[in-house]
């Protein structure tokens, strides 16, 4: 059902007929889409629909094989990354777009070619510095910080405030490809209000998100995408959650008590399988792990989750002052580009780099099994790709995240670690997830989760909140509830 | 707080070395703690020092330069024959190194080429140009660049004066203006600087350029203290540069450099080798001994390193 | 430089480069010897083809150990591959007291010393954290002080059966070339079909990924350092065999040459993704490129400078590959 | 004794080669007996790893910041140094250069004639071959002066003989493995030739690389390595092959020291001296081989009566 077009009679941007191949692959198969002035557009769609490439066409970093596309009233043949910048419109790559060996300043001058001459630095700093404290209030970042010792979640803030910055020119329509998969609730909450602001003082925002909480709340119109083609356009209060993952191609909802009762009893055998102290923890408390239990690190990011799991994941098969680990752990990365993904080789190659020893006969990696295992790993994750011989990157980002969970469960792993690991991952394939964990844990093996979404710390048996590199509270199920992991998460003193 | 501390420390370590280094050879010979003692030391590591900062714009970006040796050793004949003999053809030879140079950079972009290979070819065609322009070691360098290199500078030797000033005005140029901030973004996510905009095939170009123009300015100094040239005369500047980087604190990939810590490599490259010379070691282990020092300097790093680790 | 250098499927020339990376070395190979041969007016193909196999075989055998080191990610090269051939020449030579039941000490002790040096160029990598150029450039200073101070360059004469088996042919191949060629067999398996090779190429791509992803990221950067100073080891020995004893400078050449064979061949200088047959093309390429040279009777001068240009043609035309962007 | 307060400096460029290992240990030898017998203070050896001029000149700048009355000095580059070399004699240092000679006029030299090395090939094949014949040369390190001049000798002898023709030209390096990879490489493309002219040091490969390719071994000039002598004097025994050998003495950097210590000791000597080459022929073989340690260069040390005799000019 193709609804009416914009709002305003002069859109600023308008697509019609736009289809983008790439090689095989046909990402786009013909998209209409115009968005106007001062609306927020929410656009959503199952892993590996083609958002991003959409919008990496707006942004002219990539260039459409059919189709027309008006920006600023007249159609441009070759949309390029000068026209676009001119046309005001800027783009918040899914995978950031900064330098991490520039500072924050440095990074901002990049964006902004006006930003030169002699004592650039300061307004520079002065500018990106404004925007983040106007977008982010309480931040901590400063100008001078540079991007390798942010952050993840702080990089985005960086990368998201830089788009709003305006010299000389004023962004007129913001993209912002799922900007709230690597923040806290509280900021990404302080950057939707921010959007809405922004709507309403005459600008154009794009959002991308798997959150449907996110893009409801904040939208006037959803786009639904599907296959690379757009399947249903409507205001935003003419959707509900579940029409809109009914849109999307997923089955209705279940629950999600559901999903969470059937963890809610922990069965702890005698011996937990890990025993860690986080190095800088006070008093007596550690986190224990034992077969078969699901365990959810919460706090806001940055807090020392991601350093235990990863201290939890050395201490395996080795010794170590702070953890104590019998078995074999795998990682799930949620900064996939620095921690997970290997760009250089195949789909397959990355799903199996975990399990070769398993699948070596004679010290020979066996090929046959080795496919088995990719083939295996497509279909109960459903990787959208025509070939798991293909390159890691030309899968969409949420496509990536699937092939790195594949390769922890596929993995012999007892103890699978993961870093917040549904960033950019569709609610459908979420679902499947969760039920994949729900079903292994059932079967022996251990999960420590770390994430961000509160939704998510359901499907554990037991939650450790943390602040400041310790561990502050620590939940069963019973006793979680969103308010005592917020209180836990700010503070100060919560057990003196 | 400590996110800036911390690079501070990291950026004072090759001042730290240079400064250890130096300490011990005026302990043991305090000869050197003079005018004359300290141009003696390090007006040799002056051209090295321009070599490395030739190295270090081809390591910006991501690439290697193994052909900045040669590239010396051509110049060092070039100004030793026709800048003194013919200085038109001289000058124009000089240009067209450094336009080759820069073709060199648009070549590796246009092809997307590996730069240690082009670089590994391009030694050898250098060399080749020098052995045919000056078959046989000799020639003059010009008196006019004689004079210059040799000028008595009041207090302050020349080579320290020219070794604080090219740092000043290369970290100037690529750590603090606004292009350098490019070119420097270029090395860390290329793609992030395509995306915002900027000419990636200019960046390389820019770079290649300024590494031709600072290998010509390494030869000409070099000739200029030498006074006369030989084809061989640099070739060991590529190892020597890419040293110099490192001990300053670049890294091979990522775009991290520091022009200031280049410079101080380079001078302690130079004081390592007076150092040893001081010590008076048996011949059979004195080249093992440049080695064990060259691992004692970058220790004092990771010590410096962790003790920042554990502030941390 | 965008994501579309990242679709598989694009037609001719290039895509032909991309899939097989080593094709172009040994293309390269092949229009030397062709020219070599028409210059010759068609004479001593097989000769020329044979003193390129034992020649190249040197080459290849160093080659192999730095194509691992160099896989392991940018930054990562094996410098004192020229001083470790004279050392474990010398080594090899001296224990073998020119005496045929002593080969196989002598090579084992080669060897042993290989193992030694690449154990502790991987300690100053790993524990003092150097930067593996600058490391092993100084322990190439430390291995060439003691080489002078074990063998004083004093050139000593390896066994006859040594001799005969360096120099020797079955077959009409170089011995050598053929045990070259099974080396480099068994380094493809090890390259692609063991665990050990993929977690090299892992570890190039990324290494904080690599241990995440459980790769043994020490004990792999280990091996691979030690396995290039064996191999330099190995090379050292035959060399000495060959040329009749182990001489300082012996390896002076193979410090540009066994990075030259890895980068001309095909492998990713950035890290990650190698092969084994671009060592072999490159590796005849290069001394074809000599052979080539030398009967041109071309000056010196002239013959540096045509050479250069020949690598970069051949590279130029083999095109740029994809590289490893983050 | 007058010098016995005078301190002397080895300055050597490359350490990687036999000839200059042999050349270190003469010194350390010959000048060690100096010192113990009050004719110098010190006498310390400085050697560089590999050939660079850059790093040499460094090297004799610091040699001048310690004080060193005389250097003596093998130069890697003939001109290249000059400008360190200057600073030493404005230093008011006494630099005496050996083998490879520096071209500044203050500094005094202890010179080999390496051009004469190069006729004296080709005078040597003629006698041999008067019909003449091709040749086959292999080159040194490309860019050096001696490289250059013996090559520029060669080509004079031919001059002198013009029945002879250097046919190939191929580049050793001075290395005999680089040495034995090129004559191998053109050897099947090679016509009939009568001799070998080298640069000295590179005959025993070339040999090894006639033999690997079953070619009939000619007149290969050989250069005072023990294995080049171990393998004529096989030859000569299995079938009467005949050539001759020669090359500098490792030891003339005792020579060197002798002529520095006489010019401290006040002696008027002039700035050019020559050194004749340490030469084997055929009758000389066997004596030649026993003077040669195993696996090393043909080598005398000179004592200074030797010296004053070559100051002399006799
Ligand atoms: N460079 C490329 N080469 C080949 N295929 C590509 C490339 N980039 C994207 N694709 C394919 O195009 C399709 C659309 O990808 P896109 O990144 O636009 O999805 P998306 O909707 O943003 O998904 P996600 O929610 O996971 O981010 C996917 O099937 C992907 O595999
Ligand atoms: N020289 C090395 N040898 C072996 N492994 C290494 C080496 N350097 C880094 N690693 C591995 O790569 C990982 C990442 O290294 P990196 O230097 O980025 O860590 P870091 O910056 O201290 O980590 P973080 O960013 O979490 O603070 C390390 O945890 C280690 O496992
Ligand atoms: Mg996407
Ligand atoms: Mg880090």
């Amino acid at each position: 059902m193709t609804a009416s077009p914009a709002r305003s009679p002069t859109p600023l941007v308008a697509l019609s007929g736009v289809t983008k191949s790439f090689g095989a692959v046909r990402a786009l198969g013909g998209v209409d889409l115009a968005i106007g002035p001062g609306e927020c557009l929410g656009l959503v769609g199952h892993n590996g629909a083609g958002k991003s490439t959409l919008m990496q066409i707006l942004a002219g970093t990539l260039h459409h094989d059919e189709g027309t596309l008006v920006a600023g009233g007249a159609p441009t043949g070759a949309f390029s990354v000068g026209a676009a910048h001119d046309a005001g419109i800027r783009c918040v790559f899914q995978e950031l777009s900064l330098c991490p060996n520039l500072s924050v300043a440095e990074n901002t001058r990049l964006r902004h070619p006006g930003l030169k001459g002699f004592g650039w630095r300061q307004p520079a700093g002065a500018l990106i510095e404004a925007t983040l404290s106007e977008i982010f209030p309480g931040h901590t970042i400063r100008p001078d910080d540079l991007v390798a010792d942010l952050e993840l979640g702080e990089r985005q803030m960086v990368e998201i405030a830089m788009n709003f910055t305006a010299t000389g020119d004023r962004p007129r329509l913001v993209i912002l490809d799922e900007p709230t998969s690597s923040l806290d609730h509280s900021v990404a909450a302080q950057l939707l209000a921010h959007v809405r602001r922004f709507v309403a003082a005459g600008g154009s925002v794009i959002l991308i998100s798997h959150i449907l909480g996110d893009i409801l709340g904040t939208s006037d119109r959803i786009v639904v995408m599907r296959d690379g083609r757009v399947v249903a356009e409507r205001p935003a209060a003419q959707f509900d959650r579940a029409a809109l993952v009914a849109a999307m191609g997923h089955v209705a909802e279940t629950a999600p008590e559901t999903a969470a009762a059937a963890v809610a009893e922990a069965r702890p055998a005698d011996r937990p399988i890990v025993e860690a102290r986080p190095p800088r923890q006070r008093g007596a408390r550690s986190l224990t792990l034992y077969p078969g239990q699901i365990v959810g690190l919460a706090g806001l990011a940055g807090h020392g989750q991601t350093a235990l799991l990863r201290l939890i994941q050395n201490a395996a098969g080795s010794t170590s002052r702070f953890a104590k680990v019998e078995g074999s752990v795998a990682f799930v990365a949620g900064d996939r580009q620095a921690d997970g993904v290997f760009p250089l080789w195949s789909i397959g190659q990355n799903v199996t780099i975990r399990s070769l020893a398993a699948l070596s006969r004679f010290g020979l990696i066996d090929g046959r099994r080795e496919r088995a295992v990719e083939e295996a790993a497509r279909e109960t994750f459903q990787i959208r790709t025509p070939d798991m011989d293909d390159n890691i990157l030309t899968l969409s980002g949420g496509n990536q995240q699937k092939a790195l969970f594949a390769r922890a469960l596929a993995s012999d792993a007892a103890i699978i670690a993961m870093d917040d690991p549904m960033r950019g991952v569709d609610v459908g394939t979420k679902r499947e997830v969760y039920a994949r964990i729900a079903e292994e844990a059932e079967k022996g093996r251990a999960f420590l989760w770390y994430t961000t979404e509160f939704d998510e710390l359901l499907n554990c048996s037991h939650v450790y909140v943390f602040r400041s590199g310790e561990i502050v509270a620590d939940l069963p199920r019973g006793e979680l509830t969103e308010e005592k992991v917020l209180q836990s998460s700010f503070e100060e003193t919560a057990d003196a | 707080m400590t996110r800036f501390s911390s690079r501070v420390l990291r950026s004072a370590v090759p001042a730290l070395s240079f400064g250890v280094i130096l300490a011990a050879i005026f302990v043991i010979q305090p000869r050197a703690m003079s005018y004359v003692g300290m141009n003696l030391m390090l007006n040799l590591a002056l051209p090295i020092a321009f070599a490395t900062i030739a190295q270090l714009f081809v390591l910006t970006i991501g690439d290697l330069d193994l052909s900045i040796g040669g590239f010396v050793s051509l110049v060092a004949c070039i100004a030793a024959t026709w800048l003194n003999d013919t200085p038109l053809l001289g000058v124009a030879a000089l240009l067209a190194c450094i336009g080759v140079y820069a073709l060199l950079g648009a070549l590796i972009h246009w092809r997307n080429l590996p730069s240690i290979v082009v670089t590994l070819g391009m030694s050898f065609v250098w060399l080749g140009c020098a052995v045919l322009i000056l078959p046989s070691p000799g020639g003059s360098a010009p008196t006019w660049l004689t004079a210059i290199v040799k000028f008595k500078t009041p207090y302050v030797p020349l080579s320290i004066l020219g070794a604080a000033v090219l740092a000043f005005v290369v970290h100037v140029a690529l750590m603090r203006s606004a292009a350098g901030v490019v070119l420097r973004g270029a090395g860390g996510n290329a793609q992030a600087v395509a995306r915002a905009g900027w000419s990636l095939l200019r960046v390389k170009v820019t770079m290649y350029a300024l590494a031709g123009c600072f290998g010509v300015l390494s030869g000409l100094v070099l000739v200029g203290t030498t006074t006369s040239a030989d084809a061989n005369i640099a070739l060991r500047y590529t190892l020597f540069s890419i040293a110099g980087a490192i001990l300053g604190g670049a890294e091979f990939t990522g775009g991290r450099v520091s022009p200031i810590g280049a410079v101080l490599g380079a001078l302690t490259l130079a004081l390592v080798g007076s150092l040893l010379s001081f010590m008076r070691i048996s011949p059979d282990w004195q080249i093992g001994a440049q080695g064990i020092m060259l691992i004692a300097v970058l220790a004092l790093r990771t010590l410096v390193n962790r003790l920042e680790a554990r502030e941390a | 430089m965008s994501e579309a250098t990242l679709t598989t499927k694009r037609p001719g020339l290039k895509r032909l480069g991309r899939s097989y990376p080593f094709l172009f070395s040994f293309v390269g190979a092949a229009v030397i010897f062709a020219v070599t041969l028409v210059v010759n007016s068609f004479n001593g193909a097989g000769p020329i083809l044979t003193a390129a196999l034992t020649f190249g075989a040197f080459t290849v055998v160093v080659g192999l150990g730095q194509m691992f080191v160099i896989t392991t990610g940018p930054g990562n090269i094996d410098l004192s591959v020229p001083s470790t051939i004279a050392f474990a020449g010398a080594v090899a030579m001296k224990l073998m007291e020119g005496q045929d039941s002593l080969i196989f000490l002598g090579l084992a002790a080669a060897l042993g010393v290989g193992l030694v040096i690449g154990a502790f160029n991987y300690l100053l990598i790993r524990a003092l954290k150097i930067p593996p150029i600058i490391a092993t450039l100084s322990s190439s200073f430390i291995i060439q002080s003691l080489a002078i101070a074990y063998g004083r360059g004093l050139m000593i004469k390896p066994p006859p059966l040594l001799a005969e088996i360096a120099t020797g042919r079955v077959a009409g191949l170089p011995i050598v070339a053929l045990v070259a060629l099974a080396l480099s067999l068994v380094m493809a398996v090890v390259l692609h079909r063991t665990v050990y090779g993929r977690s090299v190429a892992a570890i190039g791509q990324n290494i904080r990924a690599a241990g995440l992803a459980g790769v043994k990221v020490d004990r792999v950067r280990f091996a691979t350092y030690v396995l290039s100073a064996m191999l330099a080891a190995l090379c050292g020995t035959l060399l000495a065999g060959f040329s009749g004893g182990a001489s300082l400078n012996m390896g002076e050449e193979y410090l540009l040459a066994s990075i030259a064979v890895v980068v001309v061949g095909g492998s990713a200088v950035a890290g990650g993704s190698s092969n084994v047959s671009g060592i072999w093309g490159a590796a005849l390429f290069l001394t074809l490129l000599v052979t080539m040279l030398n009967t041109f009777g071309v000056g010196a001068g002239v013959r540096q400078l045509l050479t250069g240009l020949i690598i970069i043609a051949v590279i130029t035309l083999a095109g740029g590959r994809k590289g490893a962007r983050h | 004794q007058e010098a016995s307060d005078k301190t002397f400096a080895l300055s050597n460029n490359y350490a990687g080669n036999s000839w200059r290992q042999a050349m270190i240990k003469s010194w350390e030898t010959g000048t060690k007996a100096a010192v113990e017998a009050g004719a110098a203070k010190a006498a310390d050896a400085f050697t560089t790893g590999e050939n660079s001029p850059t790093e040499q000149a460094a090297q004799l700048q610091n040699l001048i910041l310690q004080g060193y009355n005389a250097i003596v000095l093998n130069a890697a580059s003939p001109s290249a140094l000059n400008g360190a070399v200057k600073e030493a004699c404005d230093a008011g240092i006494t630099v005496v250069s050996f083998d490879g000679v520096v071209t500044e006029p203050c500094a005094w030299r202890v010179a080999v004639d390496f051009k004469k090395m190069g006729v004296d090939q080709i005078d040597y094949l003629a006698t041999r071959y008067p019909d003449g014949g091709n040749l086959l040369e292999i080159r040194g390190l490309a860019g050096t002066s001696v490289d250059d001049e013996i090559h520029a000798g060669l080509l004079e002898g031919i001059k002198k003989h013009p029945n002879f023709k250097i046919v190939r030209e191929v580049q050793g390096d001075w290395t005999q493995t680089v040495a034995q990879k090129s004559v191998a490489s053109v050897l099947p493309s090679l016509p009939e030739i009568v001799g070998v002219v080298t640069q000295g040091g590179d005959g025993y490969g070339a040999a090894q690389a006639f033999e690997a390719a079953g070619k009939p071994v000619p007149t290969i000039i050989m250069g005072n390595r023990q294995d080049e002598l171990a393998w004529w004097k096989e030859q000569k025994d299995k079938n009467g092959y005949e050539t001759f050998s020669q090359s500098i003495a490792p030891g003339v950097s005792t020579l060197a020291f002798w002529v520095a210590k006489e010019i401290l000791d006040g002696t008027e000597v002039p700035k050019d001296l020559s050194v004749p080459t340490l030469r084997i022929d055929q009758d000389g073989l066997e004596k030649g081989l026993e003077m040669t340690p195993e696996g090393g260069v043909t080598n005398v040390e000179y004592t200074e009566e030797q010296a004053k005799a070559v100051i002399a000019g006799k």
